[in-house]
């Protein structure tokens, strides 16, 4: 396997690691107030809560070669693309805790973040961030600038219209844009080959003319080297990738899901091949890193969790006249 | 006791009932949509359809509303009676071509030559912090629109009756069912979206409105949730001597104007409440239809409570705001009555 | 004569030299739709800007409407202002998703963080037998949902002021324009289409309905095309004696109730004309807006005409009977002041 | 080239034949009423009017291997569609006229022709027509019927989300599904290769894991061979196929169409090589017809077509109140 350098490996851990300790937390939080009863609108953090334990290769994958001024889109599952993209911990938890101080004043919710400091945004409907981030990757190329856009999706994702009329427009303007298709196998309770017709999708990139990648068995390394390639194609001006990653969902489709659809073992088997720990033990067998380095690693970025949780919990809610601001600026 | 617990069904199950029995009887009618196969659909309104039926007759579809909605007209033309599941109707944005334009018009545009037989069931509502993109109920989008029946049960009778009308009428129907009257375990459980539904086979009309209470000072008319609302609203002014009618809505198009009228020329008051947008909704088509053609049984202002023209927002403090309650109409209707 | 001959332009004229003037004083206004670039808009609405600033800031796009106006999402979030064609309204049920849920609600739902200064440019109207699927105005779709400002100018003079505020705006702005009133050399070319405009820029206000011609006994509200009937039907009525307001809308969403209460308290009726559908449509709105905030004002039922909630038929004769014209103006307005 | 039967060549060139000549008489009628000054709204036949000269191949080539349970559907331009499905030439003739005795009562016009008796509809919404075919083979797989679907769209609209939806779920279900792509180079005034990111659509079959064909040039024979090969696999069940064919715009997008974004020598050198010549030429070079033969049936093909104009012509309008019928059934 090709090198990484080991500031890109720590970065990926580090991000990798923060998503899942930040959900982890959040499963806890998610469930105050809903127990002993099951309401899914009770409780500090109400409504759906989709989490991505289990899909932070892809995220950590490719944001390693971002920077500030890339864009990225998200779907209902935002968590680890936005901390890979670099949004403000603090400000992302207390819009999910629905507090004044949240990115959105408490208006958007885990579904819907913004962050325009790091250009990161995230929406609710399946596929739809795909033409936002063709519309910044449109921007980048009239603004002569080598910024690129990457649109997270789901492979359930990859069968909506807006999937076809995207990719058309970026390969036809030849646009720094790349999708990267989360397949963890599931869209809710309907397994891939109930949805898509091909195996892969990366083989869709043939519809386009453009470079399709395909990333198996959730390998953060091969993402790293696959989205390198396409990151650097998208600067260069060399047009649009598709990159698929089989990744993992370790949890429902959202919290509360019973799963009744789901082999009960696939989870477990799922999390046999934590990806985090790949990272990790990569960096011990390369002898980039030692025990100590890591555990300090982990005390930090567990710090800087619980302060944003610590920041949220004691943010102030909005006033309820607020919901009436903001419609328009 | 036995029997009458037997009777008492939620919505989802009085919904999937009606599906299941028209199933029986027909075997053109098969259910098209997102997890409405081993997930029983993502607010109930299939569950157990696919273990009876098996997955030729209840299937799951890809994520691709313009597509297999669109498929159901094709399906319809050959004969078939599709029932099409939009998960939430928040998501209509991404077929409402298929819907209003083919649909919709098919009918008309053929000289009536070609039935669009299909029923397209949708989840609305908010009131769970589901946020701007998954709480809508959007029935004025629909209302809007010529060519469509659109209707939108409380309760579980109705959910059933209503479904069961809807799947035998040979026109396209959009169907709204409310989550919270639902009665999912996984929601917030009200008395309301539990209620005595006959096993046997009934229809509820699809163009009536029904008058759940009846009164002297004031007609309330609602929908949804917003009837269950007024309905407790009716009980706090009780409490102040102030009858109120309430209407409970249940088709959005056409708005049963009689029912209203009727109700308008016995109160002098009305008092129209919804879980959509202010502008354009029913709270408009209502007063509109009241002032035009039955403005001399008005003797006050009419009044509108709805959800202030702005997107429904996450946090709890902030949807509260913007949904009306019985506070609201409680205090909307003093207001109207001392007008 | 020369000067004022320059000066007399057609609506599409109007529209296109205020973007014209928009794109030179700012290069981050460019424009994208279908055939916008070498055609100039299929109803005129970008002539010459092709030319003028070249296929750069003046795209052709291919038939993926959810693909390029949802990319108007992106580009304005990176501090572009663009103007993007829905060529004809009609087709909105494409990418409704991507104008309403997000374009609409993304300012919102980012706590006022980011900015849509998006226009959203659109023909509407029928009158010319382009049936079911080309001549609506579907006014009521748009107003109906949060987040959008929704204008629809008649004449020359505001079509090119509401442009250049909707540019400016950095708000979504939903900017419909009338086909007949675009004075095209291949549609029926009617003297409203054609009108004084100053070349120097200006600005109208996208929240300001105008009276356009004081009258006494009824208040006529109109837009676009219903505008210039309701100018033609208050002629005829002049000669019998009565004396018509006519309100020209111009704003969709919002309403301007001040300008519709002030008038409806001088004549204490009204009628409220639309080409778009009866039910659910501004005829709706503005009924409920005066009878529930200006009832006392009232004399009379207010009168609707819109149209009767069918598909637009193609036949010339079918078409005819279902859009509102002078003729069912004049009757209405009689109907209503002798009631 | 492998060989076509008499009959086939035959019912091709009637269809074709007849298409042409409905049209070049359609021009003739649309114009009525509109001289000396254009006005689209005016003369008898009013509205869009969207001609197919030159695009016959398209139609015939393939409806020649369909039968009367065979679902078409077409877009905005549809009349050698539709003649070719065997419409009833009469009453779709009075629908354009906007008759009372037309297929849709004088309420749908020539973008809206619904034909239940062949199982052909059309529609003024690009792609639009996609899904509904596929629902009709849906319908046919539920029947266990051999019957195809076949939809009918321009290159344009296979930029439309609908394309990509209605392959996937026919692939996915193995439909008796075909969408052939009229690739007459234009989408309005927009050039093929300034919508669509590959130059041909036949390689987007790859993002459904079926068969693609390509034909050139307008070729009324390959049309013949490759809709063969796709109907025959249709009805045994082997799933879907694009078949995308070179064809040829004679006239501007609708009647009235300046065309200032079109070369002016364009049209004249496609009318050069026209298909219904070279299927007429093709029976006489193989000595399958007469000169005698074939004049009798252009007689023929007059007579019907004139007969249907004289119906439509004569026909009644509708009654104005008619317009409030037919909303529902
Ligand atoms: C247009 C649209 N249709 C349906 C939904 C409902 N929905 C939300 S998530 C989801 C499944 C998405 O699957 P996938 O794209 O694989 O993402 P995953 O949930 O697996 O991360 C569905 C159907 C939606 N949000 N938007
Ligand atoms: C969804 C949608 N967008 C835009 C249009 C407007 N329109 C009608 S025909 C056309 C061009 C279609 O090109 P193509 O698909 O190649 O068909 P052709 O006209 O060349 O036969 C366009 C853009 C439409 N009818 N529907
Ligand atoms: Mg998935
Ligand atoms: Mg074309």
């Amino acid at each position: 396997m090709k090198d990484i350098s080991k500031d890109h490996l720590v970065w990926m851990y580090s991000k990798m690691k923060m998503s899942r300790y930040f959900e982890e937390r959040m499963e806890t939080a998610y469930m105050e107030g809903k127990q002993p009863v099951f309401n899914i609108g009770a409780g500090p953090v109400p409504g759906e809560m989709h989490l991505s334990n289990g899909q932070e290769p892809a995220a950590a994958g490719i944001c390693v070669h971002l920077k500030k001024e890339d864009t990225v889109t998200a779907p209902h599952r935002p968590h680890h693309n936005a901390i890979a993209k670099g949004v403000d911990l603090k400000l992302m938890t207390a819009e999910i805790y629905g507090k004044k101080t949240g990115l959105g004043k408490g208006k958007g919710g885990h579904m819907h973040l913004f962050d325009p400091e790091v250009k990161f945004s995230c929406g609710g409907i399946v596929a739809a961030g795909m033409p936002h981030a063709v519309g910044a990757a449109l921007a980048a190329k009239k603004l002569k600038e080598d910024w690129v856009a990457v649109a997270f999706i789901g492979e359930g994702a990859a069968n909506a219209g807006a999937f076809h009329e995207s990719l058309n427009l970026a390969a036809l303007w030849k646009l720094p844009f790349i999708v990267v298709i989360e397949d963890n196998s599931w869209g809710i309770s309907v397994p891939k080959n109930e949805s898509t017709c091909v195996p892969f999708n990366d083989v869709r990139a043939a519809a386009y003319g453009i470079k399709g990648y395909l990333v198996k068995d959730n390998d953060p390394f091969e993402m790293y080297h696959v989205s390198k390639e396409a990151v650097d194609r998208a600067r260069k001006g060399e047009g649009p990738s598709i990159i698929e990653i089989e990744t993992y969902r370790f949890l429902g489709h959202f919290q509360g899901d019973p799963e009744l659809y789901r082999n009960k073992e696939e989870a477990p088997s799922l999390r046999a091949k934590d990806p985090i720990d790949r990272v990790k033990n990569y960096l011990f067998e390369k002898g980039m890193a030692s025990e100590a380095e890591m555990d300090a690693l982990d005390v930090e970025i567990t710090k800087e969790v619980d302060a944003a949780y610590e920041f949220a919990i004691n943010s102030p809610l909005p006033e309820p006249e607020e919901a009436l601001e903001d419609v328009f600026v | 006791m036995e029997t009458i617990k037997v009777q008492k069904l939620t919505g989802s199950k009085a919904m999937s009932l009606a599906i299941e029995q028209a199933m029986n009887k027909d075997d053109k009618v098969f259910v098209m949509g997102e997890d409405v196969g081993k997930y029983g659909g993502i607010f109930g309104s299939t569950t157990g359809l696919m273990d009876k039926f098996g997955p030729e007759r209840v299937m799951d579809t890809p994520i691709s509303e313009t597509g297999f909605i669109g498929a159901a007209v094709g399906a319809a033309a050959e004969g078939f009676r599709p029932i099409v599941e939009l998960m939430f109707v928040d998501f209509h944005g991404v077929v409402m071509d298929q819907i209003y334009n083919h649909i919709a018009k098919i009918t008309y545009m053929s000289g009536g030559n070609v039935k669009m037989p299909i029923v397209i069931a949708t989840a609305v509502g908010g009131g769970y912090s589901d946020a701007a993109q998954h709480s809508q109920t959007l029935y004025g989008s629909f209302g809007h629109l010529p060519g469509l029946k659109v209707v939108a049960p409380t309760f579980p009778h109705d959910l059933k009756g209503m479904m069961a009308a809807a799947i035998q009428d040979d026109n396209p129907v959009v169907f709204m069912f409310h989550k919270t009257l639902q009665g999912l375990g996984w929601m917030d459980q009200i008395p309301s979206s539990l209620g005595p539904v006959p096993e046997e086979e009934y229809i509820v009309p699809l163009n009536k409105a029904k008058v759940i209470k009846e009164g002297t000072d004031i007609t309330i008319i609602g929908a949804q949730m917003m009837t269950v609302e007024a309905m407790h609203a009716a009980t706090e002014l009780e409490k102040e001597g102030i009858s109120a009618e309430v209407i409970d809505l249940l088709s959005i198009k056409p708005i049963d104007k009689e029912t209203i009228f009727k109700s308008v020329e016995k109160t002098h008051r009305l008092l129209i409440v919804d879980e959509d947008y202010l502008s354009y909704g029913y709270t408009a088509e209502i007063a509109a239809l009241v002032s035009s053609e039955a403005f001399y049984h008005l003797e006050a202002p009419i009044g509108r409570l709805a959800i202030p023209d702005v997107p429904i927002p996450y946090s709890p403090v902030l949807e509260k705001y913007v949904i009306p309650d019985s506070k609201n109409i409680v205090a909307k209707a003093k207001e109207i009555l001392n007008s």
